[in-house]
């Protein structure tokens, strides 16, 4: 038996405060859209308001350009999806003179992903990012995790030694904040978490991509070229909450952006109340461009029903189901 | 070409045969639907929950106005089953129109519309325009499929007055074989007249394949509208690569195409 | 671009072949049960042929009886459900009294899945099985990765040495063929695999269920009263395939019983061609008491669609995606 | 007691306000549903694909015959908003009737039927067979809901003759409160008259909490018909625990209840 939830006066939406801080960075609300679900924005606008986003991730960049993966590099499975990618994007020159200018200029907080395939590309990325950006970028996501290429990302993103260097290396090659973006392929999240905090990580995004398969039993063939891809959606959400709540607990006063199946207010809230400070939303965007601004929407409106004023007070609200009356053997 | 994300309502649902089905859809207020091109499409989701996540892809059949339009469909997986079961009233979610369309006829080449089963929806609009702008042959439709029930809407050109050829592989309407056998037969015709054509297809890529090796060979101009996995049919994901010659090894079937001349695309 | 699916003659389903062999046992299907999802079997008795089956796991058995844990113990979420029913069972002594002998007159494939709540009652429970038995359990499937007992289960689940000692220990103690069943949540389950391998496993099962959360947003609270529980169903097809894939590749002589939300025919023959000799059906039991025998008949078809006449011959038989033409830049 | 599992389809759904409805299924071949007690329940689960997994709990309400009976659900979530949808030839998967019901009424005993909202099917059902016994004064209905859109199905009750008394947290129908003030009133009247009773009550979890303490302090022999989360509904998962009282610290919602004795439940 459960007891009756706890009882707040609901608020009217507009009395709700979604403006939030993420390692010391002002956003209007704590929702952005995530890496490699947004390119680098312009597609968007016409389809939805930008500046109505809390902020926003670009999709990956490397120093130099990368043409991607061979097709299939996509499908869909249960209440997700498989991608293989393979990290295509424009590189850093070609980023920072056509696509960035645009994203400054919508106002939000803009967080540029970013890799490289060995150590050196990595610091180099982060130095040219931060040294050609000026003003423009608020965060440096750094993608330790993508399982699609061959050299570099799998082993970086889940031996703690190796993530704890690199972030290291990256840090202290920026002059910008670097958030590390955490792989759930790692088996320790806690470590892996505890070893780029170390390094001087302002913050951890949870979660990337789960390596994932699928296979077309008719061609006897996998749908992904590559064989293996990345699952995201719905289907990955309480892999992504347990991750974000085990590394919210263990290490109460790093910053945490939770991702993985954010589809609703609802979803965004219960992200919110495990752990994370901000959240971001990928795949939803491919079938509802629109899709942040109407979860926002739907996070302050269930906010106001639930007697919440305030995002940041939200954050790790969670409270353990109240015991049970002991049990005395008869 | 501006494209938007709008809701929509499913109108009515006309069932063909053979898993094939026309849906009617009416945009809840006025949409760029009325400037689709032939072989531009839509991204449709219904009210479907978490599974089926993404939207699927269709190409524009045909539109009435800023609002209302429709879309041929072909149950095939489990997104375009649950579409068969749409019913007046069903809310849909739809982004487009999107991509870029097939070519208009230009005075003195006629256009060889080569359509494959489920293919036929942006040959059957380029069709439909022509006959609108009173030039029904400057296109002619070479239309296959597997059985007599692969062959549907065939009333509404011939209506039209669009010259036509049907192949069937059973034989069961039309020539027996495959629709690329029509093509050959009508290029060698064109050869021997000194007749200016060029070829618009649309259908699954083994046909298209063929299509564009008959296509190269013969040093006609060709149009192949591309199927590719696609997540969010807008430049995005980057999930729809095409392989192609050129500066870059990829480009993208929902902006770039899904037409695409046949010189470019990289297959065998 | 992709070429037509390889051409095979349909055959009748009727000259399908799903006999099949695991680790030296011979099955009538590759199908089982899978453990927690069958209890121990009676129940379903009123719904369905059990002897249809190819097998059947039990659930967890330990050396004593066990209650389990607070509830709510399960949810739904999408695609998918948690679980933490905290490895109740009836214990060793009961199981071999009570309810062995009606799976024994069954006359299919017995796998009685077992755990310790550390090193000891591990090798206990595989001693006492193993003695008590008579011929009626073919195999002992060690669960060493239940995320759901405090003490025991995740450790050794996760580090390849422990694991291997374990494994070990219980081979030494069993004299009928131990199969173990890994955890996903192991960073690197090729590994996990190799060392139980070496440690005279007879084969795997995989996966168990991933360790995920699901919050009640209402209340505050975790929907499961341990707060984090097992992930199953098709959401985590993916990932299972993947890792059933991974293995395979590596350990080509390892028998794999392939497990994660198989609801169809097609899912089996997914898990067929990843690799795995038998595949096991769990949480579509609890909406379907039958599936199994529907699943059974869905395989048969559709192997006789796909003209395969045998079930050991579509066992890994994936093909690579053929290459595309190589680009040569302009 | 025998369960079975089989298809069945709808045959109607009637829509009750208040996000209440009844659905009217039957079974494509005769099954054991006319053997249900008031209290047993069925799984239902649509073809959902593969979200919404796990069919869903429901009491049965009614019974014609051994292939027509019917379910009484309120919109709660997505099981319910995806059944709420359902229309006449829809196709569903039922297993039951499952668990044990409630005590039949005895002589010289009444029985006081304490309902919370969607609580009502086991009750309704035990009324329904009171007064077809020709006995419909063996219960007393106490029926209570937040507003007058949660007393449903009100007029079978006055049809059959049932003693009925009604309350609304709001007022806007019968006594102004909560259900559990009709039981106290109620006990006390049996307690002055020295009338022997029983409690029997099915709604929502604080309300049972509190009919199981009135039952308690007042020295009544009360059975509550709890809900639990449920995934199998046949006592194989083991999700549907109940803390109880006894030799053995749970036992199972879905095979030893629903319906359960106050005294034996470990609640506080
Ligand atoms: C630009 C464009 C326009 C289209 N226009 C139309 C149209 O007008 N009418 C129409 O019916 N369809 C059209 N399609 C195809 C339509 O999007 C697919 O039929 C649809 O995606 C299949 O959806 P489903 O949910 O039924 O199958 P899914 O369940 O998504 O597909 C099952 C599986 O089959 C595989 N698959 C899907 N499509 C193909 C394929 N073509 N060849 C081989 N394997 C495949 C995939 O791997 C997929 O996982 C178009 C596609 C594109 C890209
Ligand atoms: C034996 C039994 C008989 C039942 N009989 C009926 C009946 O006759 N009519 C009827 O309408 N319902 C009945 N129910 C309840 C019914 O099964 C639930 O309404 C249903 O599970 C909710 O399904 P849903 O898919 O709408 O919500 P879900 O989407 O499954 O539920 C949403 C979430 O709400 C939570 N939740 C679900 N139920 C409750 C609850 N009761 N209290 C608090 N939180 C909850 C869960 O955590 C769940 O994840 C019965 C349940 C049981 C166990
Ligand atoms: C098509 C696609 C491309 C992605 N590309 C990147 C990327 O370049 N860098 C990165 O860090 N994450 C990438 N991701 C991961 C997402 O940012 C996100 O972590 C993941 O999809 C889970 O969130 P979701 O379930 O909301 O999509 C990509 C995801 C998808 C679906
Ligand atoms: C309710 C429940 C109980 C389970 N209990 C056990 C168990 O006792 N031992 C075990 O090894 N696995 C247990 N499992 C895991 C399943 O055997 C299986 O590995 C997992 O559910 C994935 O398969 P599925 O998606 O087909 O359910 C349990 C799963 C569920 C859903
Ligand atoms: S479908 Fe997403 S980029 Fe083309
Ligand atoms: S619901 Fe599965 S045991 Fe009761």
């Amino acid at each position: 038996m459960s007891a009756p939830p706890p009882a707040h006066a609901p608020l009217a939406p507009e009395a709700v405060d979604l403006r939030t801080r993420f390692a010391g960075l002002e956003l209007q609300t704590p929702l952005l859209a995530a890496s490699g679900c947004f390119a680098y924005g312009q597609q968007f606008a016409a389809f939805t308001d930008l500046r109505r986003l809390g902020g926003l991730v670009t999709k990956g960049i490397s120093p130099a350009p990368r043409y991607g993966n061979p097709v299939p590099r996509i499908c869909e499975t249960a209440a997700g999806m498989l991608n293989s990618i393979g990290l295509e994007n424009v590189g850093v020159d070609a980023f920072l003179a056509d696509k960035l200018p645009f994203l400054r200029d919508l106002g939000v907080s803009v967080w540029v992903n970013f890799f490289g395939t060995d150590f050196p590309t990595y610091v180099e990325c982060a130095e040219r990012l931060s040294a050609g950006a000026g003003a423009g970028i608020d965060v440096l996501e750094m993608n330790i995790s993508c399982p699609n290429i061959k050299h570099g990302g799998i082993e970086f993103g889940t031996v703690p030694e190796v993530a704890h260097r690199l972030t290291k290396a990256c840090v202290e090659a920026s002059s910008i904040p670097i958030v590390v973006k955490l792989s759930p392929n790692a088996g320790d999240i806690v470590g892996m978490a505890q070893a780029v905090k170390e390094a001087g990580a302002a913050g951890v995004s949870l979660i990337n991509t789960i390596t994932g398969m699928a296979i077309d039993v008719r061609r006897r063939r996998p749908r992904i070229a590559t064989t293996y891809g990345g699952l995201s959606g719905p289907a990955i959400k309480p892999i992504a909450l347990r991750m974000v709540h085990q590394v919210a607990r263990a290490l109460p006063d790093l910053p945490i952006c939770g991702i993985g199946g954010v589809m609703s207010g609802e979803d965004a809230l219960e992200f919110l109340m495990a752990g994370a400070t901000t959240v971001q939303v990928g795949t939803a965007l491919f079938a509802e461009p629109g899709a942040i601004v109407r979860i926002t929407e739907e996070l302050r409106a269930l906010m106001g029903e639930l007697g919440i004023a305030d995002v940041v007070a939200a954050v790790g609200v969670l409270e353990a189901i109240p015991p049970e009356v002991p049990y005395v053997p008869a | 070409m501006s494209a938007s994300t709008f809701s929509a309502t499913v109108e009515a649902r006309r069932t063909l045969g053979g898993g094939y089905f026309v849906l009617s859809l009416c945009a809840d207020a006025p949409t760029p639907i009325a400037e689709a091109t032939p072989g531009q499409f839509v991204m449709v989701r219904g009210a479907w929950g978490r599974d089926l996540l993404n939207p699927r892809a269709f190409s524009v059949l045909a539109f009435d106005d800023a609002r209302r339009f429709s879309i041929l469909a072909k149950v095939f997986g489990r997104g375009t089953a649950r579409l068969a079961e749409a019913e007046p009233g069903d809310p849909m979610s739809v982004t487009g129109p999107l991509g870029r369309g097939f070519p208009a006829p230009r005075e003195g080449r006629v256009q060889l519309l080569v359509a494959g089963g489920v293919g036929l929806p942006p040959l059957h609009l380029q069709a439909r325009q022509a006959a609108a702008a009173g030039r029904p042959a400057a296109v002619e439709m070479l239309y296959g499929g597997r059985s007599r029930a692969d062959l549907v809407l065939v009333d509404d050109l011939e209506g039209w007055g669009t010259p036509l050829a049907l192949a069937t592989e059973d034989g069961s309407v039309g020539a027996r074989g495959r629709v690329t056998a029509l093509l050959e037969e009508r290029l060698a015709i064109a050869r021997a007249r000194g007749e200016a054509v060029e070829i618009l297809a649309c259908g699954p890529t083994p046909m298209l394949a063929a299509v564009r090796r008959i296509g190269l060979d013969a040093g006609v101009a060709t149009f192949l509208c591309l199927e590719e996995q696609m997540a969010c049919g807008f430049g995005v994901c980057l999930g729809c690569a095409v392989p192609v010659h050129g500066p870059r090894p990829y480009r993208y079937c929902c902006t770039d195409g899904p037409v695409f001349p046949a010189e470019e695309v990289r297959w065998p």
